[in-house]
């Protein structure tokens, strides 16, 4: 049993999807033992061959990245016998999804919201700041659930919290990235959510320089002592990251990350084709499917007040039971309100 | 003077032996990861020519690197410096895809043609830009070029995710009308041999009509050669860098345009893939002449073919970059392989000049 | 906020000069190695290539010493051995100075990427290593604005500047100086005169391998830390283009970089603080090329690069 | 032709060359080419184009290794690496073409490559003080600050002279010096010379202009072919005789023009306005007219405004002010290509840089101008059987050597690639023609045959505007003269009615009414 990826232009290494499914593939090969292998794409022309290519050798091609949706959806009928999955790729346009693929997407909104509040709720300074690589739909949607979530925290405090968005128009650029992350430090933003790729590095990078200069520390600190410092400074700059869980890159700076279980689908798809479960179509996962969620923030939780731990914990209980649903478009974004009332 | 290689043999010769270094010396870099060069380079082989699917994939990369090199070797026989042949692609690529969207209800018989001049146009539009401006104030086309080609990503991806953007998912303009899609010659599964080669391969001969038959090739050669002497010779050198600027341009451009109307019938983010920038090493490998063009891009093509192929083997494509690199290192250093070969000719050993 | 408004609000504020010296320092040390490459009459567009060797070797050599000072000579070195390539073929084979140069970018590209996986493991970006540490200036630090433009700079701000004064001082006010510049413009009449032809381009295109590594090492262990796959994202060729614009000047390609690194850091700026839909944002990426193709045509007219620049010199 | 090295005294010579070979690719350059030179002495060298003079200047100065043979230097041999062991050597070696770095200063080329040095830096003052003390004490003035690319060639000259003195050159080699040069400055060179003569200088003199040879040389060296033919002293022998042993046959140093009549005025400039490429005024209320079939010379130092004035009348730079009128339309504003449409002709003054496509064939460069008018093009295509067959009927007619139309124009001979040039304008039949120092740097045969030319255009009825710093030659092919001077006409004369020296003074700033009037003053009564 061969599973081949082929990842999109990006490639392995992106720390964000393509990695985020190599990860849940090698899952599924240390669980099942099957043969796994990587394809790298170097340019989009590149997406039809190595797909096609995979399909002679594998069982299961997964395509990776939003780039792919076209030579998906020219190869795959081509290979009836091949089982295919596509991550982050939406069904084409006419909605039929071939039997033979089987496609993920997922409700980035959703864990957006969760960091947009939480940004919300912790800056001191009263904004917030949204880097964006393109202005893709999964970059949109991220920035959509963020600025709910804020809008949210807003609704229920009463509080005016306001958001600084910027694009990259890169996914690669880290230099742009750190400079684009100080000049909204400049305005006023203590808290940054990147939603930008390896752009988002850079981000983060600019999060830790600021802090650290306001910590009075160097850049070997332990996580002790940035979390004494962030509390007898009583400010401080932070990171969010995207997509996988970044917040190892600079402990104690990455406030959280917004994940994209992008390893969880990979590894449903797969595991669904080895047990001959494989179905075909569209999933589109959410928090209720663990397609999206909150990292652990397992250097920051003692960062954040333990009712604002709650509260989040809690608007992901009522976006799972659908008491909440977190807009996906420029519209719902601007007629969102909530009327969330805390339990406690 | 004993071993006499004539000049032609040897302006293949250099080539063909950089070729052959440039394997030789991947295979070493391929050993030293522990990996087998020879099944590598037979899965590379295979993969680029092994079956239709192969020579479909093979010869829808060349399709534009024949003309992306066409447009770079044709700013060079004109001593310009066009490093612009990627954005006018892109431009090539939008006023196509504007053009073919919007062309409603007429037969192929028109639309085709419309919607490849409207490339054509969209490219030498934007290479004239810099023409002009060099004509007009001296700006140095290296600079304006290279500053082009960004302006020309941040379009697209304006277009993509603003005025064009259709559907979700990917961003992307919606689909040209089914009248200016160009026809495959042939459909092996997914990949399809486009009929744009035979519009690209066409362009190479006109090309070196227009160089080596006409008055126009005539003055552009003229001024990239010596530009006072053009000058006192009746030729305006002001029309002169714009008009080749607008070739070199159109051939671009039409690239693009093959592009959306052969393959993808549509633009999207980064859909280039740096095949303008890869023009340039077309452009140097194939010695600015327009048949020597066509050679080196189905050699790039053939070798970014196969090195995709070659990951099946579990050897990085990027192997395939540094090849790509050190056939250019000898192209450019020719005199060194021009020595070896007269070396290794000669019965004696040695003895050239 | 009207755009105007927004504009006098950026440029007002520190941190857009901070902005502007971080953007403007990388082409500064690329654009001065092109400086010393052309003065001499060896064009070298591989800056792009250099900077990206250079960038991903610092990263490597810190990685495994930890050190990034080392991480620095490393990147130095294999910068000066990598032009020497291309000085090798153009200077010794008198070969096409843009073929040569273009192969230097894509084994660069094939290289760096090539190398990832066994060194990291993994591709595509490295792992994170220790950076230069930043520098602060008592006395600067005090001094309201210019204080907080030079808040936590890096080092290599600093050293952008100087390298521009050396080699000004370099090119213009040293016997060897004299000798690059003569060579540039007419080799035989410096060879006639006993000058080293050949040696002078030499050191003409190892100094641009050198000055090129130094600002990709500013780009991956000056600012982040880590090396990234496209990682000088086309700044080799921004930094070629201050060069011409700079009239093949150290102080000149300066202030070109400057001007470039202004109105990225306006346009960076002007993203946060004008409220305008996201893809007019995008779109704002535009302002530093637009402005470098209208200061190219309108204000500064013809440069001239010296007279043999990119002409091969042979003896006989 | 071996020498027995036993029976000389090596230390009377500065240089011996002896049985030198220099073998290129496709020629043998120097043919067992023994050369010597006493201690103090001029020696020239003359020979046709290509004989091999400056290739064994370059041996001699390092720069090419012999393929065989010895040099010896005050006796003592050498073997030279490169031009810094001759410079050490003691020898020193103005180039035929000036070896100048057009954007460095005159104190800054001179001293390149030995700068004087405070700490580690240049020290420009010190180089300042030592030029200027050096070209004081040997007349040869320069301003140390200008750049070469501002310095009239003259000045040029001496900088390079100075650049050997410099560095203390013992043997001075020049390479065709006065090529570029005005009698005036010929004049002031050769006492240049002679000072240096007296210093104890050797000196090397390469030249085509036989006069200048018999009058500066002490010994004349005769090569042809790469082989020495002939050793004569200055004083055995005549530029006649000179002449006929470079060439191998009778060579008619000056050529007679017939007896005509002009026709119709058919070039009229009134008060004509040029810039240079500063901005500054370089023609400043030029007039003149030439009528068909006449020659109008134009004299003048260098520099004085004639490029400028040949460029603006055909097209390649623009006129400020006035009018130029071609057979009665103003075509002042007109492009090259309107003018060329208008049979107006241009040999340029500089072969490699205006004249010719060095990469073309001569096919290609046999029809720069007209490239594509029929019969050489139509509808926008070539006609390559046309244009192979009128190159080979102008090869032949013009005697091109070698006679190949596909050679690349670039690989010829100075003097082969000048007939090619003549032979494009001629076969265009120019109604006007604008020539610039058609014979400079040409041998004796290849000048006489370009004068024939010239009358051959006069004679078809051609109006003709030559210019040249060659007095000899504006003399004897113009039908009228004019001379300029800082933009300025000073004057029209008709050469049989002027004598050298009056042109002289023209061409140093006096108008011709005053020096007129001064003679009428100073001579009184005697003339009329
Ligand atoms: N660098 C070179 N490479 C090949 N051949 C050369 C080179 N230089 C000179 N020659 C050949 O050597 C011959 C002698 O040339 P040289 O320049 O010495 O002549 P010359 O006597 O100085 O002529 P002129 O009077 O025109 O200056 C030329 O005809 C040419 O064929
Ligand atoms: N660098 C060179 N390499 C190869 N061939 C050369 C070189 N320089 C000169 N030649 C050859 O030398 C021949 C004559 O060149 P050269 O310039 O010495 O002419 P010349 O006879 O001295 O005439 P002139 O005095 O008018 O310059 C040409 O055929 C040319 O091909
Ligand atoms: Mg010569
Ligand atoms: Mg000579």
């Amino acid at each position: 049993f061969k599973v081949i990826m082929v990842t999109d232009v990006g490639g392995l290494g992106d720390k964000s999807f393509n990695d985020g499914a190599w990860a849940g593939v090698l899952r599924a090969r240390d669980k099942y033992g099957i043969d796994v292998q990587v394809i790298q794409s170097k340019e989009q022309s590149d997406y039809v061959d190595n797909l096609s290519n995979a399909a002679k050798e594998a069982d299961v091609v997964i395509a990776v990245g939003f780039m792919m949706s076209n030579a998906l959806f020219d190869v795959a009928p081509q290979y009836p016998a091949t089982k295919f999955i596509g991550i982050d790729i939406a069904p084409p346009e006419g909605g039929n999804v071939p039997k033979n693929i089987q496609l993920y997407l997922f409700k980035e909104q959703e864990s957006a919201f969760f960091v947009g509040y939480l940004a919300a709720a912790m800056t001191k300074t009263g904004k917030v700041g949204f880097i964006g690589g393109i202005a893709i739909p999964p970059v949109e949607r991220f920035r959509y659930g963020y600025v709910a979530g804020v809008k949210a925290y807003n609704d229920i405090y009463g509080e005016n919290v306001e958001v600084i968005v910027g694009y990259t128009d890169s996914f690669t650029d880290a230099a742009k990235g750190k400079s684009m992350a100080l000049a909204q430090f400049d305005q006023g933003a203590d808290i940054i959510f990147a939603a930008a790729g390896a752009c988002g590095n850079g981000v983060i990078d600019a999060a830790k320089e600021k802090s650290l200069k306001v910590y009075g520390l160097d850049a070997n600190a332990d996580l002790a002592k940035i979390v004494d410092a962030y509390y007898e400074k009583g400010e401080g700059y932070f990171a969010i990251g995207v997509d996988s869980d970044q917040d190892y890159m600079a402990p104690g700076y990455v406030l959280a990350s917004a994940l994209k279980r992008v390893d969880n689908a990979s590894y449903y798809g797969v595991r669904d084709a080895y047990r001959n479960r494989f179905k075909g179509g569209l999933e589109v996962l959410g928090a209720q499917e663990d397609g999206v969620g909150l990292s652990p923030m397992k250097y920051t939780k003692g960062m954040v007040p333990s009712r604002i731990l709650a509260e989040v914990e809690y608007l992901n209980y009522a976006i799972k039971t659908g008491m909440l649903v977190v807009p996906d478009n420029e519209n719902d974004l601007n007629n969102f309100t909530t009327d969330i009332e805390f339990p406690f | 003077m004993k071993n006499k290689i004539s000049k032609n043999a040897m302006s293949i010769l250099v080539p063909v032996v950089s070729v052959i270094i440039a394997l030789f010396i991947a295979a070493i870099v391929i050993l030293l990861i522990g990996k087998n060069p020879i099944s590598a380079y037979w899965v590379m082989l295979k993969g680029a020519f092994g079956d239709k699917a192969a020579w479909a994939a093979n010869i829808s990369k060349m399709m534009s690197l024949v003309l992306t090199g066409l447009a770079v070797g044709f700013g060079f026989k004109a001593g310009i410096f066009n490093i612009g042949a990627e954005g006018q692609m892109m431009m090539g690529a939008i006023t196509a895809t504007f053009v073919g969207i919007n062309l409603g209800n007429v037969s192929p018989v028109f639309a085709i043609p419309i919607t490849m001049l409207a490339g054509i146009l969209g490219g030498a539009f934007w290479a004239s830009i810099a023409g002009y401006l060099k004509a007009a104030t001296g700006a140095h086309e290296v600079i304006t070029t290279i500053m082009l080609n960004w302006i020309a990503v941040y379009l697209t991806n304006y277009f993509v995710v603003g005025p064009l953007a259709v559907g979700q998912g990917v961003p992307k303009s919606p689909e040209i009308a089914q009248s200016a899609q160009l026809p495959p010659l042939m459909t092996v599964q997914a990949n399809t041999l486009p009929s744009g080669i035979i519009i690209s391969i066409v362009m190479a001969f006109l090309v070196y009509i227009l160089l080596e038959k006409t008055t126009t090739g005539y003055e552009v050669k003229a001024v990239g050669y010596n530009l006072y002497a053009a000058e006192a010779g009746a030729i305006s050198l002001k029309k002169n860098i714009v008009l080749t600027m607008a070739i070199s341009g159109a051939l671009a451009g039409l690239a693009g345009a093959l592009e959306v109307m052969a393959i993808h019938h549509r633009i999207f983010a980064d859909f280039s893939g740096g095949k303008g920038f890869d023009g340039i090493s077309i452009a140097l490998i194939g010695q600015n002449n327009p048949i020597g063009i066509i050679f080196a891009a189905f050699l790039i093509s053939s070798l970014r073919t196969g090195s995709n192929a070659m990951q099946f083997a579990r050897v990085p494509d990027d192997i395939v970059t540094i090849i790509q690199g050190i056939i250019i290192f000898f192209v450019a250093a020719d005199r060194i392989v021009r020595t070896w070969i007269l070396k290794f000719s000669s019965p004696k050993g040695g003895e050239s000049k | 906020m009207n755009v105007f408004e927004a504009i006098i609000a950026s440029l007002t504020s520190p941190v857009f000069y901070k902005l502007m010296l971080m953007s403007a320092t990388p082409l500064i040390f690329a654009a001065l190695g092109g400086v010393f490459s052309e003065v001499t009459g060896v064009t070298n567009i591989a800056l792009e290539g250099i900077m990206k060797l250079g960038a991903f070797t610092a990263v490597v050599f810190t990685f495994y010493t930890g050190n990034p000072w080392i991480g620095l000579a490393g990147a130095l070195i294999a910068g000066v051995l990598f032009s020497w390539l291309h000085a090798y073929v153009s200077i010794r084979w008198s070969a096409d100075q843009i073929v040569s140069a273009t192969a230097l970018i894509l084994i660069a590209t094939g290289l760096t990427a090539f190398l990832m996986e066994p060194i990291f493991g993994h591709s595509g970006q490295t792992d994170f290593v220790a950076k230069i540490p930043k520098v602060k200036f008592e006395a600067i630090q005090n001094v309201p604005f210019i204080g907080e433009i030079f808040d936590e700079m890096s080092i290599f701000v600093y050293l952008a500047f100087i390298a521009v004064a050396l080699s000004w001082f370099l090119i213009y006010k040293t016997p060897l100086g004299l000798r690059m510049r003569a060579v540039g413009e007419n080799p035989k009449a410096a060879d006639t005169l006993g000058v080293n032809v050949f040696g002078i381009r030499y050191f003409g295109v190892l100094m641009s391998g050198l000055l090129a590594a130094f600002g990709g090492a500013y780009l991956s262990i000056g600012e982040l830390g880590q090396f990234q796959e496209n990682m000088p994202s086309g700044k080799g060729f921004i930094a070629l283009a201050a060069m011409i614009l700079g009239n093949w000047n150290p102080v000149g390609a300066m202030w070109a970089a400057l001007l470039f690194g202004a109105s990225d850091a306006l346009n960076i700026q002007l993203q946060s603080i004008l409220d305008i839909p996201p893809e007019m944002k995008a779109l704002l990426n535009l302002l530093p090329f637009l402005v470098t193709i209208i200061v190219v045509s309108g204000f500064v007219g013809k440069t001239r690069p010296p007279a043999a620049d990119g002409i091969p010199y042979e003896k006989e | 032709m071996s020498i027995d090295l036993s029976s000389i005294n090596k230390k009377e010579y500065a240089v011996i060359m002896k049985d030198i070979v220099k073998r290129f690719p496709k020629v043998l350059a120097n043919d067992h080419v023994n050369f010597l030179v006493k201690k103090g002495e001029v020696h020239s060298i003359i020979g046709e184009n290509g004989a091999g003079k400056s290739t064994l200047m370059n041996q001699l100065y390092g720069l090419y290794t012999p393929t065989s043979g010895d040099i010896y230097i005050f006796g003592e041999k050498k073997v030279f690496k490169g031009p810094g062991d001759a410079i050490k050597a003691g020898i020193g070696m103005v180039h035929q073409h000036f070896m100048l770095v057009d954007t460095l200063t005159v104190a800054e080329n001179i001293v390149l490559g030995s700068e004087p040095k405070r700490g580690m830096t240049f020290d420009l003052k010190k180089a300042r003080k030592e030029v200027k003390e050096l070209s004081e004490k040997y007349g040869l003035f320069v301003d140390v600050d200008a750049k070469i690319e501002d310095i009239p060639v003259g000045m040029q000259q001496r900088v390079e002279i100075l650049k050997t003195i410099y560095r203390g050159a013992e043997i001075l080699i020049l390479d065709e010096p006065t090529a570029v040069l005005t009698p005036q400055e010929t004049k002031e060179l050769f006492e240049i010379i002679n000072k240096l003569r007296e210093d104890g200088k050797t000196i090397i003199f390469i030249s085509h202009k036989l006069h200048e040879v018999m009058e500066i040389s002490d010994n004349i060296t005769v090569m042809r072919l790469g082989k020495v033919t002939g050793h004569v002293a200055a004083k055995d022998t005549n530029a006649r005789e000179l002449a006929n042993m470079m060439v191998g046959r009778e060579v008619v140093l000056r050529v007679e023009k017939s007896e005509k009549e002009p026709g119709d005025t058919i070039v009229e400039v009134e008060d004509l306005w040029i810039k240079d490429n500063r901005g500054l005024d370089a023609v400043r209320g030029v007039s003149f007219k030439i009528r068909k079939g006449e020659v109008l010379g134009v004299a003048g130092v260098a520099g004085n405004g004639q490029t400028e004035l040949v460029e603006a009348l055909t097209g390649l730079r623009k006129i400020e002010n006035g009018k130029y009128l071609y057979k009665g339309e103003e075509v002042s504003k007109k492009t090259v290509r309107e003018l060329r449409e208008r049979n107006i002709g241009h040999i340029p003054e500089d072969r490699f840089k205006y004249a010719m496509v060095k990469e073309f064939p001569n096919y290609y460069n046999m029809i720069l101008g007209k490239h594509y008018k029929e019969p050489f093009a139509k509808n926008g295509f070539l006609n390559h059987d046309v244009i192979y067959k009128n190159a080979d009927i102008l090869v032949k007619r013009f005697d091109v050597r070698p006679p190949d139309r596909t050679i690349p124009t670039g690989n010829l001979s100075g003097g082969n690639q000048q007939k090619v040039v003549i032979a494009r304008e001629v076969s265009f039949n120019p109604e006007f023609i604008v020539i610039a120092q058609p014979t400079r740097g040409l041998d004796v045969g290849a000048i006489e045959y370009v004068h024939k030319e010239i009358l051959n255009l006069r004679e078809k009825d051609v109006a003709v505007l030559l210019v040249s710093m060659e007095l000899e030659e504006v003399l004897s092919l113009s039908d009228r003269i004019i001379v300029m001077y800082e933009g300025e006409i000073m004057g029209e004369v008709k050469p049989d009615e002027v004598t050298i020296e009056e042109i002289g003074l023209m061409m140093a700033g006096h108008k011709l009414e005053d020096i007129k009037l001064e003679e009428k003053l100073s001579h009184g009564g005697d003339s009329n």
